[in-house]
């Protein structure tokens, strides 16, 4: 049994990044897609400590994972205003139903 | 009086024509009275024009005064060492007395023009015109070099354009002016690839140094024939700009401007212009070019005097006539009869400037009637046009004591030596010829016009003698075809200073084997004659001359005297009726009266067969090049929907494959955008699969 | 004047106001106006000021040294990928005489087409918008010396270009607009490919001595920059110079336009509102020849001497096709068109001749027959703003209602046909004078000397048709110019008059230029194959 | 197996396995329940990375804040009278497979890859050298961010207002 390393952290955050990617594909709420982003964001974040610890970059790693924290804030702000604005169009957040893109 | 003072003067006299113009044509809408700056222009310009001549003949007799400015300069050119162009004035006896003819033609038409066009809506624009035309005329006489006489050469195509165009209200006036200007442009094109040959030949565009260049031996693609080329090419210019065959075709229609127009520029002084030029590149023109000049001039003297036998319309009559007599100074030129070339084209201006403005007069009077078979008997309502019309006459038909008598006596015995120099009496032959026709036509228009019955009676009652104004200038340029202003002995035209001492024959730069036999200088024979008086060319040429001048002499006047005398047996006393005679030589009268067909045979040719090119042309890029264009952006739009259904059927059905294992089914033959991001979002998950797939 | 970045103010300034504009209110459309007015009023200025600092006797072309305002720094900068290198961009400014001769027109054309859209009214916020966008692409061509710089500009032009035709057109506009964009987009594909040829092909050494890949335009003008196994290398045997001599050349034939790929011009200048037609004839089609001067001949000058030929004669189908396809048109502004692709011939033949005078005309040819083009496009916009139609035949005897309009009309026609005295017959004297020079050619001289007379007949065809005759009862109401016609028309006929009588005006910048490209292109045998990889 | 490693696969555990149950229960307010063990998981990973500031900052920010924000969202857009807060699923199958097969190949590329890991030996708090980073050479970045969340935040409010 090998020590825990930089490698395990990055199986886990592959298997969440795979989990987030598979949660915004299938679902149809607007909702769970959000969480399906945030579950990426989070995988990325586990990215960026893990190299900081093991890398040779000081603590900019650490700095990057806030930003993106900050950064995820902001966006699931902006999404929920824009989930609200869709309900109020559509009546529904279901995504699939939402096509409008295709005319 | 020093040489710059000379260039100030003709610099000054230059551009004054064009202040009148640019003043008259801005505020000659405005400012009425505008007509008489530029009437007082022209005056101080005539009057300047002839201190300029003056002082040049009396104390410059023998120099040449050039004084250039450079215009471009393109530097230090690699191939060619330096390019530059200059922009020159060149004043020679030649130039002087053109200018002064040149301004004194304008002057008397721009005076006879203050009451001719009385009335008219666009007045002060008419006196502009003439301005602007006047300029240019003076450009083309006083530049020294070719590129300037070509820029003066379009420009006074281009007044003159305008001054025909006049009446564009008339749809013959505008057409008449286009086919003049293109007519010429014909002729410029021949005339701009002979610049192109001599610049690209000798880096230069002035007269002095190509002459030059010439005459050491340095020749347009090294050979002869090079050089012959360029002097017909530069010929064509003169074709077009003095209506010689084959593009006389424009001179006629061109009467439809107005006739005081038709006197300076028509008749006086642009066309003219062509055997100006001709005169100015004697020296470089081989034997072979002058023998081409020689006959295109025979065929345009003989051609329109035919014509001009058959036509009812004053003006069309004198047009032909016009062209008949360019014919003969071209002639000249091209048998070597250099100086009488130019002497008869100053007579020529005088006496056909007056001709011109003495139908101009009687149009005036007859209220804008053209066609002579309405006028008849104004010999008595128009004394004095009457009386200066017929000295013009006579001098146009050659008739003794007349200025036309002495120039046309030299071009008949020029072409009389050459022909019994060389064996080629052609030349003579048609030039006689043309001297009966001549005077036959000549006269025969004013037996139509002065004498005889009036045709009209309204009009002829309405008609009278016109104002001072216009008949002023036709007493001056009548008083001017008389033979003592140019020689006091009327029967020798070298008689007098202006064939004496003031235009002699030019030094020829030509080769020596690309010449007239009789041009080549036999410098041993020249001493051995040990002739006392001046050689023309060559000893032989000078008693050919000398031997041919009381044959001609009485030749020409007697057949001039038997022309007049058929038109008075025909016309006057009606001893043949001359519709029976049309009758009898009825294809030979067709032809006349319809000017050999020539409009109708270019315009079945050229114009319609360009206009057809253009619309095939126009037809085939709308329909070809385009179709091409659509067509591709058909395929392309074919092909992309070709790719949408592949997208849809192939990849898209792979895709669905899966997604119809587990039942959803629906999305099988939906299109490839889905417009749902996930979907979207799922190709994008593949794609990056086989991305790392392929660059593991 | 030795530091001031005037190239990128000038170049930038229209981004600046196209930001003011987009932040102005919608309604405002009058200060739109004017604030694109005074923007590239602003511009004439700065193109003005440039023409006098501008030292005559430096030459450009192939010389890094003698260009002048030169604005050089890196502008991108990625290193460490592993398959392409490091990738270098500059941000290289810099103008030479050739260049400096259509800045000067670009400024002016684009002041007098900011007059002519005066009455635009629908959303002019956006119009010019976009209109600036466009002025700013149409310099950033003419003084980028970075190839890729270059295409980014050209590539940008094509933008707004395509929705100034396509929203503010006429009836067809859609399909001008479309046809005129894939037209250049192919074009450009073209450029783009060539563009990354040489990119791999030429390599600019640091000032640390080491040696990168480079969009330099002046690198690859000397061929010791070149690697050994580019494949537009002069070094490498196998070099496909040619082909892309050749795929360079339709790039930019296309934007010129040369037959047989002008089909888009017609279109687009019929549909195009008068501005946009006076911008495109007067600036765009410059383009095309300007990348043929600036980017084919210097860099591929061995391939140019040997397709001078077929490049002249290209020149003398365009010259006599155009006359003769305008001739047929009914169209006012479509026969205008077609005469362009006849004027574009002569600059086609004046650098076929690849001597001093043929360049000299040619390039002074680019500015006049953009300012001639211009006038006679404002001259069509100008009546049909009045009558709503442009067939000439419905007109007549127009010269009686309107005669300053015709007086006007009368010298652009005038100058068109090369008449001495206005712009147009100086440069078409050179362009014949150079290309008789050069014996190559010289038999497509002669017979493009018929353009001259072709090139009379139809604008005096269209001139007896609009303007002489009779007056039609319908047009008795026209009245002439207004003082903002006059705005446009005035400066132009200025402009067209003194070149026309004294040209050493212009010909004094682009004189060293021009000679030192002649030099160069003279020497082009000598030193591209002098460097033999054997 | 150290605690250490006990704890590592704790909390990788509880991460992915909520995370699992977050994209498939078909209930949204149990999934936004398992995202909050599974952020909860992540930041016990931050601590084992000795990345206490950022750990604490995901308990706060992410749990306290967007998670909340999350079932707010739930809650106005599912409409009380009629609780419809299940949430339908589209094509699982190409999901599933493509998914998986993503993270074998990042699994592998993840594995097969030659890391240059530095062990460090001091595992002191990071809070004084990111505060340190943040203010210095960071400093832009930083207030550039804090004016993207201010605009975010006006703009999230004036769009939900509309």
């Amino acid at each position: 049994m090998i020590h825990i390393g930089l490698i395990h952290y990055l199986i886990v955050s592959s298997i969440l990044f795979c989990l987030g990617i598979f949660g915004v594909i299938t679902r149809k709420n607007a909702i769970m897609v959000l969480m399906g982003i945030e579950l990426i964001l989070n995988s990325a974040n586990i990215n960026f400590v893990a190299f900081a610890r093991y890398g040779n970059f000081g603590n900019s790693g650490q700095l990057t994972a806030l930003f993106v924290i900050i950064l995820a804030a902001a966006e699931a702000a902006i999404a929920m205003a824009i989930v609200l604005n869709i309900y109020k169009m559509f009546s529904t957040i279901n995504v699939d139903e939402i096509d409008t893109l295709k005319d | 009086m020093t040489e710059s003072v000379l260039i100030k003067i003709a610099l000054v006299t230059l551009f004054l024509p064009l202040i009148g113009f640019i003043v008259t044509l801005l505020f000659g809408k405005r400012i009425k009275w505008l007509y008489w700056f530029e009437n007082s222009i022209l005056i101080i310009t005539f009057l300047l024009a002839f201190v300029l001549a003056y002082f040049k003949l009396a104390y410059f007799t023998d120099q040449t005064i050039i004084s250039e400015f450079q215009w471009i300069n393109l530097g230090n050119v690699p191939i060619l060492k330096t390019f530059t162009i200059e922009l020159g004035i060149m004043l020679d006896n030649i130039t002087v007395l053109m200018i002064f003819v040149v301004t004194l033609v304008s002057l008397v038409v721009h005076l006879f023009s203050v009451d001719y066009m009385k009335g008219d809506k666009r007045y002060n624009r008419y006196f502009a015109y003439l301005g602007i035309f006047t300029f240019s005329m003076l450009g083309i006489v006083l530049t020294d070099n070719l590129l300037m006489i070509y820029i003066f050469w379009e420009l006074v195509g281009i007044s003159s354009y305008l001054l025909i165009g006049f009446w564009y209200e008339k749809k013959t006036a505008s057409n008449a002016a286009k086919k003049a200007f293109l007519v010429n442009r014909i002729g410029d094109i021949g005339m701009f690839l002979g610049i192109l040959i001599l610049f690209t030949t000798y880096n230069t565009f002035s007269f002095d140094k190509i002459f030059y260049q010439v005459s050491i031996g340095n020749l347009p693609f090294g050979t002869e024939l090079g050089l012959t080329i360029a002097g017909i090419l530069l010929f064509c210019g003169a074709i077009g700009k003095s209506a010689q065959f084959p593009l006389h075709v424009w001179l006629p229609d061109a009467m439809e401007g107005p006739t005081p127009v038709s006197a300076l520029i028509h008749a006086a002084t642009m066309v003219a212009a062509g055997v100006y030029f001709m005169i100015r590149i004697f020296p470089i023109l081989s034997g072979d070019a002058l023998l081409v000049i020689a006959t295109i001039g025979a065929i345009s003297a003989f051609i329109p005097a035919t014509i001009a036998v058959t036509q009812n319309d004053i003006k069309k009559v004198l047009a032909y006539s016009t062209i008949s007599q360019l014919g003969y100074m071209i002639m000249a030129i091209g048998v070597g009869a250099y100086t009488f070339a130019f002497f008869h084209l100053i007579t020529h201006a005088f006496f056909k400037a007056a001709l011109f403005l003495g139908s101009g007069s009687v149009i005036h009077s007859m209220h804008h009637e053209q066609d002579m078979r309405k006028m008849g008997g104004l010999r008595k309502k128009m004394p004095l046009t009457y009386v200066t019309f017929l000295i013009a006459s006579l001098a146009l038909s050659g008739i003794p004591l007349t200025s036309g008598f002495l120039s046309k006596d030299g071009i008949l015995a020029g072409t009389f030596a050459f022909g019994s120099l060389t064996g080629n009496w052609w030349f003579a032959a048609s030039g006689f010829l043309v001297a009966f026709l001549t005077a036959f036509y000549m006269f025969r228009a004013i037996i139509l016009t002065f004498h005889g019955k009036p045709k009209n009676k309204e009009k002829y009652e309405h008609a009278k003698e016109s104002s001072f104004l216009m008949a002023m200038p036709l007493v001056v340029l009548s008083l001017l075809s008389l033979f003592f202003w140019y020689s006091l002995n009327p029967f020798n035209p070298e008689g007098g200073k202006l064939l004496s001492s003031w235009v002699k024959p030019p030094e020829i730069s030509v080769p020596q084997n690309a010449r007239y036999d009789f041009m080549k200088t036999e410098t041993e024979k020249v001493n051995e004659a040990n002739l006392t008086e001046e050689i023309t060319y060559s000893p032989a040429y000078t008693n050919a001359l000398r031997t041919a001048h009381y044959p001609t002499l009485f030749t020409s006047a007697s057949l001039a005297l038997l022309g007049i005398l058929f038109a008075f047996l025909i016309y006057q006393w009606k001893f043949i009726d001359p519709d029976e005679l049309a009758n009898k030589f009825k294809p030979a009268y067709k032809l006349s009266f319809n000017k050999w067909y020539f409009d109708e045979i270019y315009y079945a040719t050229f114009v319609a067969g360009t206009l057809a090119l253009s619309r095939a042309i126009a037809f085939f890029d709308n329909k070809f090049v385009d179709g091409i264009v659509n067509g591709s952006a058909f395929v392309t739009v074919k092909l992309s929907a070709f790719t949408g259904k592949f997208d849809s059927i192939v990849v898209d059905g792979f895709v669905n494959m899966t997604a119809y294992l587990s039942g959803l089914t629906g999305l099988f033959f939906r299109r490839f955008q889905t417009g749902k991001v996930q979907s979207y979002l799922m190709f994008v998950i593949f794609s990056i699969i086989i991305l790392l797939y392929i660059f593991k | 004047m030795e530091n001031f970045p005037i190239l990128s103010l000038l170049t930038f300034l229209p981004i600046v106001g196209m930001v003011l504009i987009l932040i102005l209110p919608k309604d405002q459309g009058k200060a739109i106006k004017w604030l694109t007015l005074a923007i590239t009023g602003i511009q004439v200025i700065l193109s003005v000021v440039i023409l006098y600092f501008f030292n005559f006797s430096l030459g450009g072309i192939n010389d890094p040294s003698s260009f002048q305002f030169v604005e050089k720094f890196r502008w991108i900068n990625i290193s460490g990928l592993s398959w392409i290198g490091t990738i270098k961009i500059d941000y290289f400014l810099g103008i030479d005489g050739i260049s400096v001769v259509l800045i000067l027109l670009t400024t002016i054309v684009t002041f007098i087409a900011t007059l002519t859209s005066w009455n635009i009214t629908k959303s002019v916020k956006g119009y010019f918008a976009l209109f600036l966008l466009l002025d700013t692409a149409m310099l950033g061509v003419f003084v980028a010396l970075d190839f890729f710089l270059f295409y980014v500009f050209w590539e940008l032009m094509l933008l707004p270009m395509y929705f100034l035709i396509g929203v503010w057109g006429g009836p067809r506009r859609e399909y001008a607009a479309i046809k005129f964009f894939l037209y250049t987009l192919l074009g450009s594909i073209f450029i783009l490919l060539v563009m990354l040829g040489l990119y791999f092909s030429a390599t600019e050494t640091l000032v640390d001595g080491s040696k990168v890949f480079t969009f330099n335009l002046l690198t690859f003008m000397d061929p010791s920059n070149y690697t050994a196994t580019g494949i537009l290398s002069p070094l490498n045997p196998n070099n496909l110079r040619f082909i892309a001599y050749i795929a360079l050349f339709i790039g930019f034939a296309i934007k010129i336009p040369v037959f047989p790929f002008h089909t888009w011009l017609p279109d687009a200048h019929v549909e195009a509102p008068t501005a946009i037609s006076v911008i495109l004839a007067g600036v765009l089609l410059k383009m095309g020849a300007y990348g043929i001067l600036r980017i084919s001949f210097p860099i591929f000058p061995e391939i140019t001497q040997q397709v001078a030929w077929y490049i002249g004669l290209f020149g003398m189908i365009n010259i006599i096709y155009g006359a003769l396809a305008a001739m047929a048109q009914r169209d006012f502004k479509k026969m205008i068109a077609y005469s362009s692709v006849s004027h574009m011939g002569y600059v086609l033949l004046g650098m076929a001749s690849l001597t001093t005078a043929g360049l000299t005309g040619s390039v002074l040819q680019m500015f006049n027959h953009g300012t001639i083009t211009a006038m006679l496009f404002i001259i069509v916009g100008i009546i049909y703003d009045r009558t709503h139609t442009r067939d000439m035949s419905a007109f007549g005897g127009l010269a009686n209602q309107m005669p300053v309009y015709t007086g006007f009309v009368m010298v652009a026609f005038f100058a068109a046909i090369g008449l001495p005295g206005l712009s147009g017959f100086i440069s078409e004297a050179l362009v014949f004078i150079g290309a008789f020079g050069n014996e190559q050619i010289r038999v497509i001289t002669a017979f493009s000397l018929l353009g001259i007379l072709l090139g009379a007949s139809y604008m005096l065809w269209a001139f007896q048709k609009v303007f002489l005759g009779t007056l039609k009862d319908k047009w008795k109401g026209l009245t002439d110019l207004t003082f903002r016609e006059y705005c446009m028309l005035v400066p132009l006929t200025i402009i067209i008059i003194v070149i026309g009588v004294y040209p050493s005006v212009i010909l004094q910048f682009m004189t060293t230029s021009v000679n030192a490209m002649v030099k160069f292109m003279a020497n082009a045998n000598v030193i591209f194959s002098s460097i033999s990889p054997f | 197996m150290t605690v250490y490693d006990i704890i590592f696969y704790l909390f990788a555990l509880i991460t992915v396995g909520s995370a699992f149950f977050v994209v498939t229960l078909r209930n949204i307010l149990h999934s936004a329940f398992f995202l909050l063990f599974a952020l909860f998981g992540i930041a016990g990973l931050y601590v084992l990375l000795s990345a206490d500031f950022i750990a604490v900052v995901q308990l706060v920010v992410y749990v306290g804040g967007i998670l909340v924000v999350l079932i707010f969202g739930v809650m106005l857009t599912n409409k009380i009278t009629h609780v419809q807060i299940k949430s339908g699923t589209l094509q699982i199958i190409p999901a599933a497979i493509g998914t998986l097969v993503l993270g074998f190949a990042l699994i592998k590329i993840f594995l097969t890859t030659n890391w240059k890991t530095v062990q460090l030996s001091a595992e002191s708090s990071s809070v004084q050298g990111l505060g340190i980073l943040l203010v210095n050479q960071y400093s832009v970045v930083f207030e550039l961010l804090g004016i993207l969340l201010l605009i975010a935040l006006i703009g999230a409010a004036s769009m939900a207002r509309r």
